[in-house]
């Protein structure tokens, strides 16, 4: 069952079109990947997405009810969360704060946040401490802890991997495979051997268009076509 | 933090402490400290809605005295417009009138701040620079409405009987109009302090500064919130402007304008964006100003001037800044 | 590129104008309209400096305007109406102007942003009380008059016709009120040249690269905090010598003239409208405020009479709320060209 | 053996009762390239803020060729030859590609100084300045506002700067992050380039095991602010003590 | 020539200060004079008079561009201004420039016709000596009577409280103190407790003397803080009528004023009291009067004047005296002040009229006063 849809989505920004007529369906359940080189247009779609672009033409459906007109803070009320590639932490909060305002009644699951504890230790070691003095790594856990700390029916994430170390991606690779067995990830991601591991569908997309549409299973066997779209000169460990 | 910045609160304890062996007379003493209390929280009345949209929004709003004289011309049209009730021989008459007046101050100050939000402030927030030259923009259109509605001739501000007149105190006069002051400068505070404290929005706040979309995207209306804030930060200044009128009974429509510096120089001194910094900054400043002005008359205006340089190379995030 | 040409094309256009105003418009406010342009396009070119290239926000500029107009008045009321006296008066002002440039900006350029303004603003507000309390030296509130150099005195005939009389060029007498005004064009021009070099220059780079990201351009290895000095020194010698040509020109110096806030309100105003952080921008500000000081006022008298048969109309318009709608069109301005003109020329229609 | 152009010693930072950094004590040496890797959190950037200035250490010190660094200020150290790309993108948004360049070419010519002569003027300048934009990859976009970049244009920029300020040493915190797989290789052949130059000491902080593979000379490793491995790479990753702190069998992390 | 007609400009500040209010009153009480002086054909001698009115936006740089336009371009006979000493100070100049008249008002410092100024400059506007040694007068100085001043910091301030000292030279008064408080002080309570300790132990009558001109309402700070249980009196001038509301606190001071609508008896003011009651609903204030004295002088010098330039005027204005709602008014020729009556007043409360009354002591004629003479031409 398809939960979400993108139609036609064009996007520029002043005088450059980044987005042209992009269209893809995610369907519900597991990851979705969304592959592409720099400057693609990857980040543009997610943002897209949650409304954090001024009304783009084209449409956006989740669940059936278009939301592309919907303000940013409607759209995410509907259960959408979303790591941005820039993590948007609130570095004069501290973490906890971050936490806080990621939960809509500002008390904690108790067992989810054991959960958060477990996959990401240092943010209970930080509980305390301005967000803004973590390091880079730390910071991208706690954008993905925020995103996970309610139960949603779809997280965008941009780029999560970037910047951590190869343990820590491991663990995250497993939380994501844990928490996509009742909510949608739609993912971007670098790194292709995590996204080989986690995705289910994927699309690529190239100079703002959807170059290919598929799943991860048939793009990781075809070493051809990964070459043409995503010149994977230095081959994922 | 909060044990390191304990220190400063004190401060006015010490100055108070050191003022009374350098004065000598008791009674002048005790007159000067409760004026220059009281003092200090009017002055936190204007302040403090400065203090909480600069702190918390990040926002420089030269506007903001503007709403000071707003308030304070609306409160004293409001009571003179009571006269008859403000004459009566009743309290209650007397008490309604004046509650009237603030009231109208206050809603006439969220009523403006809404505006001031929606049209000036919101296409710059983010931009210190273009939200001091909009917002002075919109002080110089803000006094020429004031000059249109009410005329640049002084206005008279009456004030109810039981507020005139002082309590003799041993040789030390207590104006009970400063009494008064005092009492509704601490009902605000408590009310601020409850307010950002005590609930999530002082937080949502702070992070919609940060980052404004990521709190959407976490499902906020940050408008909405910037509003409010605005709202509350502008009935503030009218509050306070509406108190200060009762104070000053004569007012003209400079009178915002000459509060500014010092609001200015307290909202410094305290740290930005902290309730308690700008107690603290309006009492010091207030105590020293009166300490000085009996002491040393010719020092007393650079006294502001040199408090704030004193405090800023000691501490140079303010007394009790917000934790940032 | 082109557009760039367009806005230096208006800029020139102004110069052009001024250095034949007095040909061009041959009555007496014009004259010293030109004057004040001239004299104020240098006072915001020197804020934009601050403001515009580095990021600086100082409402202490009107205070070093003031330090060079009192060293003139001051000297040329103490001493004599010679020049030796304005030379000093402008360099003892120029002289404390830097001194102090460079105590502020040491002790305190290296706070945030708006803790520098405010420290400014008690600096600018002290100058102001002190030029009120020192009445005996420097007039107090009413400020004081003295004579300026001989040659400027409208007695003087610069050239003179066959009978002895002041000639005439173009219908213009060349008396000494001729001579004063080129005084002010030139130096001004010169100042501004001057400052274009500056902007243009390396310097210029690291000022800018030190408003968009200054821990980054302390990192590549430019010392931020000497820069800052530097540039702050800069703007305030500048705008001292600003101020000791205006004192020439004026023969009157008071707070109201150089050292007020209504003053320092009116540079940022034509820095904006202008357009920060570019320099031919400030001359298109200055003439334009100035232009509207001097004039809007009259326009709204003739809007106000050919309206005054719709009721309210003629209120709103009346000439003596000619701040009003300055007010709202700073605010427009603001808001929907945030460059400026210049810069809205510059960078075209989209955002 | 080479002389280290830049050591540290009991290298140490506190931040209230945390210590981030942990008495560090290591010699670097010119023509070496070596990899610093670690745990998130491991001290890595802290590290590298205290050599290039923009912390101060709690002790310790830094040298550099004899001179000690320790207390000076970022601007003077980047005067002293060490330069240093950020892990976050750390840029001059509003100017131009070519601009953000040719600041870094002029603080090292010491032209920034210069305040009479136009910089159309000092063509040499803009000439270097276009030799990295090359090197980059970034000429085409040379007139664009650094902040239109996208994400990945915006590392290589950052790469460029460095470059620019052709320092002794180089200090490479993360450049490939968030690089797609073309355009990453372009950076790592100009850190490869610098690194055949012997002159140049080379420090580079990286997650990537490829990258890392690819060219380093040595490893050290970081953890909880702590030096606990260094040596030959090969050894190093072997090592247990670092599949357990860093590379992680099934995610289990202290 | 006959039947050309006679500019006049009007040089005030009609915006950017609160204080353009005060402007406005003297535009109307000009307009009022010269309707009175002509009978209302606003014709003088054959001569229609024109008036030009400028706006010096309370900016000596932009009044000075005004009045030589005026003079320069719009070529007015004379012209009048302004509202604030400063911008008058930096008028005065473009005067002699011109060789044309100023008539001063309603600024008031001394020094307008001190020895910066110049034989073009006359002033109907009153001088700070003058407030001063009526509100001297108006306390009746003699041994018993100890006096502790209360002004501002600045010239205005300083010069007025030594017109005051020096008026009561001779009297056997004791001044005990004198404050200054920085302009725009809001809060009184500091130099009160020092004012209250200096006069406090004296026996005698003791009296705070207050010439503060800003905002402030230091009367009512004084007098919130009690100074009755010391029996300290307060003594202040007058003040335009609606500030003067709030002398209904001080019911039974005595101060001194230059103009109060009922305490002047003559024909002049009766019709002004009339006219502007029936105009503008309500009594002309001080600035109204003083306008309307302006505008009687400039009638009567254009008159009497054997030619109409500069120099018959000054010929016809240095001696001239004329008629205003204030009494018979003098321009002494040295120095070109018009010389003129204050009132003695005694505040009574009516709560039926919205302001204090300054109740008629007494007026003082010029002759009981000794203004220092400020230039001699
Ligand atoms: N503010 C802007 N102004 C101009 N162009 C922009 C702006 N923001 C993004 N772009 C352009 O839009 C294009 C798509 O950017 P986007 O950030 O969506 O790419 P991406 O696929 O997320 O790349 P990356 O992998 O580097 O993050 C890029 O070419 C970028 O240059
Ligand atoms: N200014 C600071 N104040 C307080 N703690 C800090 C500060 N800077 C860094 N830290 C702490 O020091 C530790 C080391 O951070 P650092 O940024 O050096 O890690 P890193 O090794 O670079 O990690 P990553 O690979 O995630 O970038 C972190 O736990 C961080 O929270
Ligand atoms: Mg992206
Ligand atoms: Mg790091």
């Amino acid at each position: 069952m398809t939960l979400l849809s993108i139609k036609n989505m064009d996007v520029s920004i002043g005088q450059y079109s980044v987005l042209h007529g992009v269209t893809f369906d995610v369907p519900e359940g597991g990851v979705f990947v969304l592959l592409g080189r720099n400057g693609a247009g990857k980040t543009t779609t997610l943002r897209s997405i949650i409304g954090l672009w001024d009304r783009p033409p084209g449409s956006v459906t989740f669940r059936g009810e278009d939301v592309s007109s919907l303000h940013t803070s409607d759209i995410a009320r509907k259960g959408i969360a979303f790591v941005p590639e820039n993590m948007g932490i609130f570095g004069g909060l501290t973490v906890a704060e971050n936490m806080v305002l990621a939960t809509a009644s500002g008390k904690f699951d108790q067992a989810r946040l054991t959960r958060v504890y477990e996959l990401f230790p240092a943010l209970e070691q930080f509980w305390d401490k301005q967000a803004w003095s973590l390091s880079g790594g730390q910071k991208q856990m706690l954008a993905v802890a925020r995103a996970i700390i309610e139960p949603r029916d779809l997280i965008l994430i941009d780029e999560p991997t970037k910047g951590l170390a190869p343990s820590i991606i491991h663990a995250m690779g497993e939380a994501f495979r844990e928490i996509s067995q009742t909510t949608t990830i739609l993912l971007v991601e670098q790194n292709f051997a995590f996204a080989k591991s986690l995705g289910r569908d994927m699309a690529v997309i190239d100079d703002g268009r959807v170059v290919h549409t598929g799943t991860m299973a048939e793009f990781a066997a075809d070493t051809a076509l990964q070459d043409r779209l995503l010149s994977l000169s230095v081959e994922g460990a | 933090m909060i044990d390191r910045a304990g220190g400063v609160f004190v401060l006015p304890v010490a100055i108070a402490i050191v003022a009374f062996f350098l004065i000598g007379a008791p009674s002048s003493w005790l007159t000067l400290t409760v004026a220059g209390l009281s003092m200090g929280l009017m002055i936190f009345l204007m302040a403090s809605g400065l203090s909480l949209v600069f702190g918390l929004m990040d926002v420089l709003n030269f506007g903001h005295s503007a709403f000071v004289s707003f308030g304070a011309f609306v409160a004293a049209s409001v009571l003179a417009w009571l006269g008859g009730w403000l004459g009566a021989d009743s309290i209650i008459l007397n008490s309604l009138a004046l509650i009237a007046a603030l009231a109208a101050a206050i809603v006439f100050g969220a009523a403006g701040g809404w505006f001031f939000e929606r049209v000036i402030v919101k296409p710059v927030y983010k931009d210190h620079l273009r939200q001091i030259l909009i917002t002075m923009g919109a002080l110089i259109v803000a006094e020429q409405l004031i000059l249109a509605t009410w005329g640049g001739t002084p206005v008279n501000v009456p004030r109810p009987h039981f507020l005139e007149g002082a309590i003799i105190l041993g040789g030390s006069s207590l104006e009970v109009y400063r009494l008064f002051a005092f009492v509704v400068g601490a009902l605000v505070y408590a009310g601020l302090y409850y307010l950002l404290n005590k609930t999530r929005i002082g937080l949502l706040i702070r992070a919609g500064v940060e980052n404004r979309e990521m709190v959407e995207a976490l499902g906020f209306k940050i408008d909405r919130l910037f509003i409010g804030v605005f709202m509350l930060g502008s009935a503030l200044a009218a509050l306070g402007g509406a108190m200060w009128a009762g104070y000053e009974t004569l007012i003209t429509p400079a009178l915002g304008a000459e509060m500014m510096v010092i609001v200015f120089i307290v909202v410094i001194i305290g740290g930005l964006g902290s309730i308690q910094g700008t107690l603290l900054g309006a009492i010091v400043v207030a105590l020293m100003q009166n300490y000085v002005g009996y002491l040393s008359p010719k020092l007393a205006l650079a006294s502001n001037m040199i408090l704030m340089m004193a405090i800023l190379l000691w501490r140079p995030y303010g007394l009790a800044p917000a934790v940032k | 590129m082109n557009r760039t040409l367009s806005v230096k094309i208006i800029a020139l256009t102004i110069w052009g104008l001024l250095l034949f105003s007095p040909f061009l418009f041959q009555d007496v406010r014009q004259v010293e309209v030109a004057a004040r342009i001239c004299v104020f396009i240098v006072l915001v070119a020197s804020y934009d400096l601050l403001i515009g290239y580095t990021g600086i926000v100082s409402f202490a500029h009107t205070m070093f305007f003031g330090l060079g107009a009192y060293g003139v008045a001051i000297a040329m009321k103490q001493g004599d109406n010679t020049w030796g006296y304005w030379i000093v008066g402008a360099l003892a002002g120029v002289l404390v102007a830097a001194v102090l440039a460079v105590l502020i900006g040491l002790l305190s350029l290296r706070v945030k942003a708006i803790f520098f303004a405010m420290i400014t603003l008690a600096a600018a507000s002290v100058a102001l009380v002190l030029a009120s309390q020192l009445s005996s030296f420097t007039g107090g509130e009413d400020g004081m008059t003295y004579s300026s150099p001989d040659i400027f005195k409208p007695a003087t005939k610069l050239l003179t016709d066959d009978e002895g009389k002041v000639a005439r060029i173009a219908g213009v007498r060349m008396n000494g009120k001729i001579a004063a005004y080129y005084f002010v064009f030139f130096t001004s021009a010169v100042m501004f040249w001057v400052m274009l070099r500056i902007v243009g220059s390396p310097l210029g780079t690291v000022l800018k690269a030190i408003r968009e990201n200054e821990a980054r351009a302390e990192g590549i290895g430019y010392r931020v905090v000497a820069y800052r000095t530097a540039v702050f020194v800069i703007a305030a010698t500048t705008a001292a010598l600003a101020g000791a040509v205006y004192a020439a020109w004026l023969k009157y110096t008071g707070p109201d003239t150089t050292l007020s806030f209504a003053i320092m309100i009116d540079i940022l105003l034509m820095v904006v409208i202008g357009g920060m952080g570019t320099m031919w921008g400030a001359a298109i500000g200055a003439t334009l405020m100035v232009l509207a000081q001097y004039y809007l006022r009259d326009l709204m008298e003739v809007a106000s009479d050919a309206t005054s048969a719709i009721p309210l109309l003629p209120e709103l318009l009346s000439p003596d709320r000619w701040l009003l709608w300055l007010g709202i069109i700073f605010i427009l301005l603001v808001y929907f060209f945030p460059a400026g003109i210049a810069g809205t020329i510059i960078r075209g229609r989209a955002k | 053996m080479i002389h280290p152009s830049l050591s540290t010693r009991d290298l140490t930072i506190r931040f209230g009762g945390h210590t981030a950094v942990n008495a560090v004590t290591c010699d670097f040496r010119p023509g070496e390239l070596t990899v610093i890797v670690g745990p998130n959190g491991a001290g890595k950037t802290t590290y590298f803020n205290m050599i290039s200035g923009q912390l101060t250490p709690t002790s310790g010190s830094v040298e550099k060729d004899g001179v000690d660094l320790t207390r000076m200020s970022a601007s003077q150290i980047a005067r002293h030859g060490v330069g240093r790309a950020f892990q976050l993108t750390n840029l001059f948004p509003q100017l131009s590609v070519l601009e953000n360049i040719r600041l870094a070419v002029q603080a090292q010519a010491g032209d920034g100084r210069r305040f009479f002569t136009p910089v159309a003027k000092l063509s040499e300048l803009t000439a270097r300045a276009e030799r990295y934009l090359e090197a980059t990859k970034l000429s085409d976009k040379a007139e664009l506002p650094a902040a239109a970049l996208a994400h990945g244009d915006q590392r290589k920029l950052e790469v460029a700067l460095l470059m620019a300020m052709e320092p002794d040493i180089y200090m490479f915190d993360e450049p490939t992050a968030g690089m797609s797989l073309d355009h990453a290789p372009d950076v790592l052949d100009l850190i490869a380039e610098i690194k055949h130059d012997h002159s140049k000491t080379v420090l580079l902080v990286e997650h990537k095991m490829d990258v890392v593979r690819a060219l380093a000379d040595r490893i050290i490793v970081l953890h909880n602010g702590e030096l606990i491995a260094d040596g030959d790479p090969g050894e190093v990753m072997s090592s247990q003590v670092v599949k357990d702190v860093y590379l992680g069998n099934a995610g289990e992390m202290a | 020539q006959d039947g050309d007609p006679v500019k006049i400009a009007l040089i005030h500040g009609m915006s950017g200060s609160p204080l353009e209010a005060f402007s406005k009153q003297t535009h109307t009480g000009f307009e009022l004079g010269l309707e009175y002086a002509t009978g209302g054909t606003m014709e003088v001698n054959g001569h229609p008079i024109e008036v030009i009115y400028k706006d010096t936006q309370f900016k000596p740089d932009v009044a000075r561009a005004v009045l030589a336009e005026a003079y320069g371009d719009d070529e007015v006979l004379l012209a009048v201004g302004a509202t604030s000493s400063g911008v008058t100070t930096g008028m005065l100049p473009i005067a002699e420039e011109y060789e044309r008249i100023l008539l001063v008002e309603p600024a008031v410092a001394d020094s307008l016709t001190g020895p910066e100024s110049n034989r073009y400059v006359f002033k109907t506007s009153r001088n700070s000596s003058m407030d001063m040694q009526a509100q001297a007068l108006a306390l009746k100085p003699d041994e018993n009577l100890y006096v502790a001043t209360l002004a501002e910091d600045y010239a205005f301030g300083r010069d007025g409280i030594a017109a005051f000292k020096s008026a009561l030279e001779g009297t056997g008064a004791t001044v005990v103190s004198e404050e200054y408080v920085a302009q725009g002080t809001a809060d009184y309570t500091a130099v009160g407790e020092r004012l209250f300790n200096a006069l406090k132990d004296q026996d005698g009558r003791k009296v705070i003397l207050i010439y503060v001109a800003g905002s402030g309402d230091a009367p009512g700070k004084l007098q919130a803080m009690d100074p009755s249980r010391f029996d300290i009196e307060l003594s202040f001038g007058g003040n335009i009528l609606p500030a003067m509301a709030g002398y209904k606190r001080f019911p039974g001071m005595e101060g001194a004023v230059y103009y109060y609508y009922e305490a002047f008896e003559n024909e002049i003011n009766d019709w002004l009291v009339e006219e502007h009651m029936a105009r503008f609903d309500g009594p002309p204030d001080f600035f109204t009067a003083g306008g309307m004295s302006a505008a009687l002088a400039v009638v009567k010098a254009i008159e009497t004047a054997e030619t109409l330039d500069t120099e018959g005027l000054i010929a016809a204005m240095e001696g001239m005296s004329w008629d205003t709602p204030k009494g018979e008014m003098t321009f002494r020729p040295e120095d070109h002040q018009a010389l003129q009556s204050m009132l003695h007043f005694k505040i009574r409360v009516d709560d039926d009229v919205e302001w204090a009354i300054p109740e008629k002591v007494e007026i003082i004629t010029p002759d009981m006063m000794d203004i220092p003479v400020g230039r001699e031409n």
